[in-house]
């Protein structure tokens, strides 16, 4: 009953400043806190010279990185990317749902990021198994170490994802927190989840 | 647990949500090991210790791929265990009708039975890293795994000991931990202690492979986590309820 | 009995007992703060340039280049790992300190105890079994070579690879920092821990790899974990520092 | 609820789905049974798309379009560094 009046009171200026969005786009402000974007930076550059070590070992052998990279299913790596993508979807709609005051809304919504992550990492264990099974392991060569190894990560990655979304779920539960700053830091984290997948794919799966 | 709207950002709640995190990641991480214990090939049956040099080398060379993925989750998240651990010394130190010495030494013989632990899987690690080394040498390597894993269960006896004397020494009228505690864990003490006998003999009930060294010794211990996850989260409930903390 | 004097001693007692006890200001803590530096300093100095731990000799030899290796270094590594095993208590208190100051967030005990536990546990297979096995390497050198090479194997995968004892410890500094209200870290070094433990996720691989990046020595496991340790322990010295700054000359001493 | 920026982040995860599933076509794990060649233009294709990517994501997600200055300098520059650099050592 008090939470309906507060959202109403709350939605009034939200509404206000999305219909003059053109203003509210240009006013300058920092998603989350600079704590998460310290993370994120940081992890960006560690993750950038993962990449860059790959593409020099890459470079040294690319005719065998190319012909493991064939044995990688495509599909399932697309499948992923979809996925991953809509659950950024999900989350970047909830933080905006969030901003306008509408907290069943951005519950749900997180919900459903959440969703896509745990099926997430149900594809990557499908992918993980069937590709032992045809005998791909990490000690196969340098391509598949290279391939367990960064998708492992990444998928630690996920995991503490769906933790941070969990305590975004907690705060938005909750009637005297729901601060913004912090559903935003959580969004931020998993949006980056999400790009350095969208690297790992191009390199793994589809470069050639 | 619900978290009382005037209490959230106070000390005593931080106290509680630090515990119960240290709490939660026994089952999550006792779950990770559980698939890494099973995944151990030489598990079930334990290998014996009468393996020939020979023997054991094969054995590694068989098995390279499932040794190295179970020795190296135990290397990576067995010292996540060590939480749990700590929940108990923090509620030891609550115990009101004692000094807090028992649970400074149970600190202690913690870290030192968690140093063992950490180090057995290094060792079979370095004998799957190059299975095709001098048998006797992966032999050698094997041997000390499993001594080390094992024999050394001096730490958690006196931990188990400890935590006993310090429940029977909490008689006043609000003890920590409930009387049955105390005597479960000197239970447990008693079911880990004779897997010391797997430093000396090679055959029998408690040599390493023995139905008292590795069943006994590895389920009592097994159970006594899964046991004080269920004590602790009630004993962390009652302290925030007591502390105005939670409802 | 027991339980009247402690209820009686606690609020009270206490504050008397402050106010007459003499402070000795923050010099303890200063003094054992710059012991970290000086410790890693050393540390630097043993693993790098004496006992050739780091950056690590190569996996992907044969057992009579590592029997050379340790003939060759024979002299460094016996002064280096011998001034190590002296000077090893600076680890412990390097880690007491960033225990103490963890005792003093508002976050209750538990988390500094996961941090002290671990930590210890950390000294032996992260730190002496490497001094020990080298040791005793060099310390008989017509030893049968394939013991040499078991030497070499375990002195480096447990030194590089001991991964587990410190991502507990960095993941109790983490919570521990992002409950505090004492503002003692900044809410930023609770993120450089997770960085932390995903470097040691990925040097799992080396007790698969023996040559490549992901072996003992490789770009990852090795160099790319290296730095993030330097700048984890970089940001850790620095904040030790502001922390200590910060702290009120007359805070009453830790329970 | 569909307001301008609900419609902008929409359009930018249709844009990022198209573009994976034109990555689909360009994978060389369809040429099942014949070796997958070297290819400099599909390549340079997966950079620039990965680039596009990347970049859509950290502005209309992570909302760096609105961020402070240092924030899209940086993230910019890192994706610059970032595909340069792979492309460069892909092409040495």
């Amino acid at each position: 009953m008090a939470n309906t009046g507060q959202t109403a009171a709350e939605s009034g200026p939200a509404t206000v400043s999305s219909v003059n969005s053109a203003e509210g786009q240009r006013r300058v402000h920092l998603p989350g806190d600079v704590h998460m974007w310290v993370m994120v930076l940081g992890d960006l550059i560690i993750f950038g010279a993962y990449f860059i070590i790959f593409m020099v070992f890459r470079a040294m052998k690319p005719q065998e990185f190319l012909a493991s990279e064939q044995h990688l299913n495509i599909n399932i790596g697309v499948l992923n990317t979809l996925v991953l993508l809509a659950s950024s979807w999900f989350i970047a709609r909830s933080v905006q749902a969030t901003r306008a005051g509408d907290q069943a809304q951005a519950l749900r919504l997180t919900y459903g990021g959440g969703l896509c992550g745990v099926a997430f990492i149900a594809i990557k264990a499908y992918e993980w198994s069937t590709k032992i099974a045809q005998g791909y392991t990490i000690s196969s060569n340098d391509f598949f170490m290279f391939y367990y190894m960064l998708t492992g990560v990444h998928l630690f990655h996920v995991s503490l994802g769906l933790l941070i979304l969990g305590i975004t779920v907690r705060e938005l539960r909750n009637p005297r927190r729901r601060r913004p700053f912090m559903i935003e830091a959580g969004a931020t984290y998993w949006h980056m989840v999400d790009l350095l997948w969208i690297v790992i794919f191009a390199l793994l799966y589809v470069m050639r | 647990m619900q978290i009382l709207a005037e209490a959230e950002d106070l000390p005593k709640t931080a106290n509680i949500k630090t515990q119960l995190i240290s709490l939660w990641t026994a089952p999550v991480f006792g779950v990770v090991l559980l698939i890494a214990f099973l995944a151990f090939p030489g598990f079930f049956p334990p290998m014996s210790p009468e393996m020939t040099a020979e023997q054991v080398a094969k054995f590694y060379s068989d098995h390279t791929a499932m040794i190295r993925f179970s020795m190296v989750t135990f290397n990576l998240c067995g010292i996540m265990l060590l939480p749990i651990f700590m929940v108990i010394v923090v509620q030891m130190k609550r115990m009101a009708t004692q000094s807090h010495v028992f649970a400074y030494c149970y600190l202690t013989a913690a870290v030192t039975g968690a140093t063992l632990f950490a180090l057995a899987d290094i060792f079979y690690l370095v004998a799957a890293f190059r299975p095709a080394r001098n048998p006797e040498l992966i032999e050698l390597l094997n041997d000390m795994g499993w001594m080390i894993f094992i024999a050394p269960v001096g730490a958690a006896v006196a931990m188990n000991l400890l935590l006993g004397l310090a429940i029977y020494f909490d008689d006043g009228p609000n003890p920590v931990f409930q009387r049955w505690v105390g005597h479960y864990a000197i239970g447990t003490a008693l079911a880990m202690a004779p897997a010391v006998g797997a430093a000396v003999f090679t055959t029998g009930p408690v040599a390493w492979n023995g139905v008292i060294s590795f069943w006994l010794r590895n389920g009592a211990f097994t159970l006594f986590v899964i046991v004080m996850f269920f004590v602790l989260r009630n004993v962390l409930h009652r302290q925030a309820i007591d502390e105005g903390v939670a409802r | 009995m027991s339980s009247t004097v402690s209820t009686d001693s606690s609020p009270t007692a206490g504050t008397v007992d402050r106010a007459r006890v003499p402070r000795a200001g923050k010099r303890d803590v200063w003094l054992v703060f710059w012991i970290v530096p000086a410790f890693y300093t050393a540390f630097g100095v043993i693993f790098f340039a004496l006992a050739r731990v780091m950056p690590p000799p190569r996996p992907d030899v044969t057992v009579d280049q590592m029997v050379h290796f340790f003939h060759a270094h024979a002299l460094t590594i016996k002064i280096g790992f011998g001034v190590l095993v002296l000077i090893v208590g600076g680890a412990g208190i390097s880690n007491g300190i960033v225990v103490y100051h963890m005792k003093r967030m508002t976050v209750g005990s538990v988390m500094a105890y996961i941090y002290l536990g671990s930590m210890s546990v950390g000294a032996l297979p992260g730190c002496l079994l490497v001094a020990f096995s080298f040791l005793t390497a060099v310390y008989r050198p017509g030893r049968d070579p394939q013991i040499l090479a078991m030497l070499y194997d375990l002195g480096l995968l447990s030194y590089v690879g001991s991964l587990g004892c410190f991502s507990t410890a960095y993941f109790a500094f983490a919570v521990a920092i992002l409950y505090d209200k004492n503002k003692i870290f900044p809410k930023w070094l609770a993120y450089v821990n997770i960085w932390q433990i995903v470097t040691e996720i990925l040097t799992v691989a080396i007790f698969v790899s023996k040559a490549g990046p992901f072996a003992w020595n490789g770009a990852n496991s090795f160099w790319l974990g290296t730095a993030i340790f330097g700048v984890w322990l970089v940001c850790v010295i620095v904040f030790l520092k502001k922390a200590n700054e910060r702290q009120p000359a007359d805070e009453p001493p830790l329970d | 609820m569909t307001t301008t920026v609900a419609r902008t982040t929409t359009y930018a995860w249709m844009v990022l789905s198209a573009i994976t599933i034109v990555s689909w076509w360009l994978a060389p794990s369809h040429t099942r049974g014949a070796v997958a060649v070297a290819s400099v233009p599909i390549t340079v294709a997966v950079v620039l798309l990965g680039f596009i990517k990347g970049r859509l994501i950290i502005q209309y997600f992570m909302e760096v379009r609105t961020a402070p200055r240092w924030l899209k300098l940086f993230t910019d520059a890192w994706l610059t560094t970032l595909w340069v650099g792979v492309l460069a050592i892909y092409l040495y």
